[in-house]
């Protein structure tokens, strides 16, 4: 075990899965010579050679396009988009060619690609470095989405993702990048998709978050008086619907929360299913805290923008 | 003159163009009937994608578009697999690596990175494969054609980029799509060689593509090739020319069909008979009957596959609807 | 009055307001010389010249960006993307641009651009050609998404899009272009955005669906000896949020339709919608029929990846 | 040697230049000082953006990427207003139409289609504006700068696109973005006028614009320009380009700044005094505490403004979250 920041943890996953297989490449805008412009690439160009961490034109759609014909002669390509806004020009390949081409071969191929991206707001950025694109990439078949919200998971679930014979988008929460920091096992670590995280157990309301908003939801839950479950959903796609249903049926109250704009962001989904399979497990209405459907802000204002503590508390206290 | 190619191989190259030519003179007619969908002539194209592919061994990869929908057939793929994909049947589906023919991209140029990426992929693993993309005039309007290229180029890539400039991207003519002189110009911009060539003139095609092939396994890169001619049939048979281009001048072209073209050649110099040509046009239209027949003889799609293939460890909830 | 099919309405709106408003432009690919692949700008450039009616070179979002330019010029485009999954290369532009260019003036600069395009399912094509891709766009902040049933409908949406003072997104479900005939108003007729259409009163069950499904819809009303209540959306942003919830209130019950795949689709937000703000109203679940989460499948096997007559009727039993 | 303008135009090209100077180096110790955010350097990029804007009426159009953020200042924009877009406050968003200078564009080349239809439109009602857009060697990788120009070029759009070829995007070499000779090349492929210059000699670059505008007003479509120089600064305030730069070669090229040269060529020609060099510069730094000041007067942006602005009509669910 090492204590570790998120972003090193990405560092450390993508380390241990290029040393451990061959086939593994990274390859994206300022990867190499510069290792990130978040350093989450760092000593990979040195240690792996610059055919194996490659700083690539600037061209997102080349990108991707690239790496399923990289998937085709055999790389498991590991893409990295340098913010959440600057993957989509990347789209037309996501959604035409990423998501369907292993279903176009009858499934004779594989495309076992993985695109990661640092996401969110909160930074004090200038424009479009702060967006949360989750759903773009969730409602497109044939892809795979993860969130990791602390240092483990972003190694486990990075490896987890790059392992998988599937396309898998990762979105590393930037807000906690060096905030967070925790145990980290050392070598192989892998956290399996589709398992969601109990991140505190409670009986009173369940606060289901993901990334960044995970410790938003913890903050709240400890300024609040009432006994708050707070699940971290990790895994977008495939989903836990299990451990979801499960923490509704003990509470009966739920607030989802996310930064994404609100119409069909991720918790809309979280809603229709509790709504279509816990109805009746329900003590009051299915509440969001989400990013609002306006453009992100100016950096001096976003907080008027972000979930906040203030706003996931008095969400709980309408359940109340 | 000395043509290019021994004769047994220009035997095969007349083959192969024969075995295009009624493939799709046959899916007409079978759309016609309404025995296949919608259905992306390539009439008059035939030397292009012929004369192309025929510089390539089939360890190097093919990159087609919907107007090189049945090019697999150079390398053997069966007339029914690509019939069944017009036909909106599963089994009109061939896995690339099978034949190392991609599949068929629909959106414009989206496929020339991919083509870019297997051949750069190829070479990191000092495999010697060469990717071919096929693509038209109007593709080098898009984005990702550009990307793709560009990233080719600057990889050192063994690709072989072929535009198959039949000026008209279905009504738009290439004056409203490119203010260059030619498409082949493109590749300056790119630092790689641009080669602009008659693309009914098969033999062209062919010599222009082995220069290209040969320049890519000598590990100096990609090159575009211009195979020009002029769209002699509708943009697919959806589509009805009338409204947009001068018929007139349709004739012409269709008079100029290269198929003809290269039978003379050949006959001039004394390598192919009529009754060769009689032979190989029965053989393939032999092929096309039972290719049709067998692809007819398929039982309807299992429902089923809705839900196969998407993904190799799909997630459970995939199935709810 | 005429009666019209869809596309000869989605026309005859065009002829209305190029004739209405000078700074009203189309372009599009093949919207000129050939008036649209569905014909649906067939006879404009004749009309209204190749200045107003202009085949662009193939290249989505070198459209799209270029009609951003177009309005900063003082015109109001229209801008046709032949068909919904070949819109996916213009998401940057729509993503980054249109959806935040009036806010980053200010406030002080209109971006009264209209983006139409065929979308859908059931039309037997090849790949591609079928496409739902509404999440993508009614996610995005700063746009507004229609989405006809009907000729008139389609006649005044689209008139009340190129009148808005805001970017739209009107998606024309193809697999009713010429299916769906119906009396549409001569001349002027407009449709106010944010408006749901009852399109059939009932008391036991709330149908709620968009475009091609409405018809779906009405046709499982019609087997079914249950009294269902119709919603046509018809607007998804801006969103009639009365009408659903009036007719929740008087149903309880809720079945929600469409094509595209469910995960985070636009039922995901309906159901979410009264989830949070009619879950007291309701006597069951919340269900939704929908597309699955694959990629839209080869079209002889189509019908069993859209939401059918009984797919819907089946929903509804469950219900009752 | 004669120079291009006359004396009272080359002081006011001087001015300019001094201003874009002073803003840029105040920016980076604001940002030191945490009195701006995070900040995109232009230093020894004003040749380029003085120089090519020279050319230019207030009725033509600027489109900025984010490394021209200041260039409103030729227009006379408050240094206040730009500080403030850097300090991530509401006032600091400009309206376009006040200046005819579009708002700074973040995602790489997307605003070149911007300017494509703004020049195109203009053309369309008979208006004379010319649109200039600005941007790096890296976006000539981007498909839209691909669509854009090429759009441009087919509608023969008034626009000049002006590449600040600085060799670097953050951390990748210009031969790692393209295998081009030159990125004037790529004009080529368009088939307009692609034209290479100094970026650090402000005339030449004047030149070149001032003949591109020409063309575009004359009704001659689209110019491709080319400013090579070399970034001689972090790419941005965040940046530490000692992991990829030599920054020997850096200091070298430092020491061939723009600016100084340009004061020596206005000192050769007898038409600038060091008396006003001095005055220049202090009354650009006067300007610049000015701007500072009132930037950090405002008061702090009201949150409301999270929900203005986004729509002209918006939808009432806006505010739901
Ligand atoms: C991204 C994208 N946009 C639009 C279309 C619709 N479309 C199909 S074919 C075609 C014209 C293509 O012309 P060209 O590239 O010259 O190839 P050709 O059909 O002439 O062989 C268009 C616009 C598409 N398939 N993909
Ligand atoms: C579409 C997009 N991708 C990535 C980025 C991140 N990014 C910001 S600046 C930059 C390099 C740009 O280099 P260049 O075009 O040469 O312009 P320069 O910064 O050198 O002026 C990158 C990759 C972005 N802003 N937009
Ligand atoms: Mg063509
Ligand atoms: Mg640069």
């Amino acid at each position: 075990m090492a204590e570790l920041t998120l972003v090193e943890a990405v560092n450390d996953a993508l380390h241990c899965e290029l040393e451990r297989d061959a086939n593994v490449m990274v390859l994206g805008e300022d990867v190499g010579r510069a290792g990130g412009v978040f350093r989450a690439t760092a000593g990979l160009r040195d240690r792996f050679g610059s055919d194996r961490c490659v700083d690539t034109p600037l061209a997102e759609a080349g990108i991707l396009g690239s790496a399923i014909g990289l998937c085709m002669a055999g790389w498991r390509p590991v893409v990295e988009m340098q913010y959440d806004a600057f993957s989509y020009p990347s789209l037309n390949q996501l959604i035409t060619h990423v998501g369907r081409y292993r279903w176009r071969s009858g499934g004779k191929m594989e495309f076992p690609l993985t695109i990661r991206m640092p996401y969110g707001g909160g930074v004090r950025a200038p424009e479009l470095h702060d967006d949360s694109p989750e759903t773009y990439y969730v409602h497109t078949p044939g892809i795979k989405v993860a969130i990791p919200s602390t240092p483990a998971d972003a190694k486990g679930l990075l490896a987890a993702a790059i392992r998988d014979p599937d396309p898998v988008v990762i979105l590393e929460p930037k807000l906690v990048y060096r905030t967070a920091r925790g145990e980290v096992p050392e070598g192989e670590h892998v956290v399996p998709l589709g398992q969601a995280r109990l991140a505190r157990e409670g009986s009173d309301v369940t606060l289901i978050a993901y990334g960044a908003m995970v410790k938003v939801c913890e903050d709240a839950a400890d300024a609040l008086d009432v006994s708050c479950e707070i699940v971290d959903i990790r895994s977008l796609r495939p989903l836990d619907e299990a451990s979801i249903l499960a923490s509704v049926a003990k509470t009966g109250r739920v607030v989802i929360v996310h930064e994404a704009p609100r119409t069909v962001g991720f918790g809309a989904e979280i809603a229709a299913l509790i709504a279509e399979k816990a109805i009746f497990d329900l003590h009051g209405p299915v509440l969001r805290v989400t990013g609002f459907d306006v453009p992100y802000p100016y950096w001096t204002i976003e907080d008027a923008y972000m979930p906040s503590v203030e706003r996931v508390t008095a969400a709980v206290q309408k359940l109340l | 003159m000395a043509l290019a190619l021994p004769e047994n191989e220009l035997l095969e190259l007349y083959r192969r163009m024969v075995l295009l030519r009624t493939y799709d003179e046959r899916s007409v007619v079978y759309h016609r009937q309404g025995r296949i969908g919608t259905y992306a002539i390539y009439w008059n194209h035939e030397a292009i994608q012929a004369g192309a592919t025929f510089a390539l061994t089939d360890e190097d990869w093919i990159f087609p578009s919907y107007r090189e929908s049945a090019i697999g057939l150079v390398r053997g793929m069966p007339v029914e697999t690509i019939l069944q994909w017009w036909r909106g049947h599963p089994s009109g589906w061939w896995s690339p690596a099978d034949w190392n023919v991609a599949s068929i991209s629909v959106p414009i140029a989206s496929h020339v990175p991919h083509a870019a990426g297997l051949a750069w992929g190829k070479k990191l693993r000092g495999e010697g494969a060469v990717a071919m993309a096929f693509f038209g005039d109007g593709a080098t309007s898009e984005g990702e054609f550009h990307e793709g290229v560009n990233l080719a180029a600057v990889m050192n890539a063994p690709a072989v980029f072929v535009c198959n400039n039949n000026q008209w991207a279905i009504s738009t003519p290439l004056e409203a799509q490119t203010r260059a002189e030619s498409l082949a110009d493109k590749a300056v911009g790119y630092g790689i060689p641009g080669v602009r060539v008659d693309g009914l003139d098969v033999l062209a095609v062919y010599e222009a593509a082995r220069d290209a092939v040969a320049r890519a396994r000598a590990g100096d890169g990609p090159t575009l090739i211009e195979a020009v001619h002029y769209r002699a049939a509708p943009h697919a048979t959806a589509d009805d020319p009338k409204a947009y281009i001068d018929m007139q001048r349709v004739e012409e072209e269709r008079a100029r069909e290269c198929l003809g073209r290269f039978e003379s050649v050949l006959k001039d110099a004394g390598v192919l008979s009529d009754e060769q040509i009689e032979s190989t046009r029965t053989e393939c239209e032999e092929l096309m009957r039972a290719g049709i027949a067998a692809a007819e003889a398929e039982p309807p799609a299992d429902p089923e596959l809705v839900f196969t293939h998407a993904y190799v460890d799909p997630p459970e909830n995939m199935r709810n609807g």
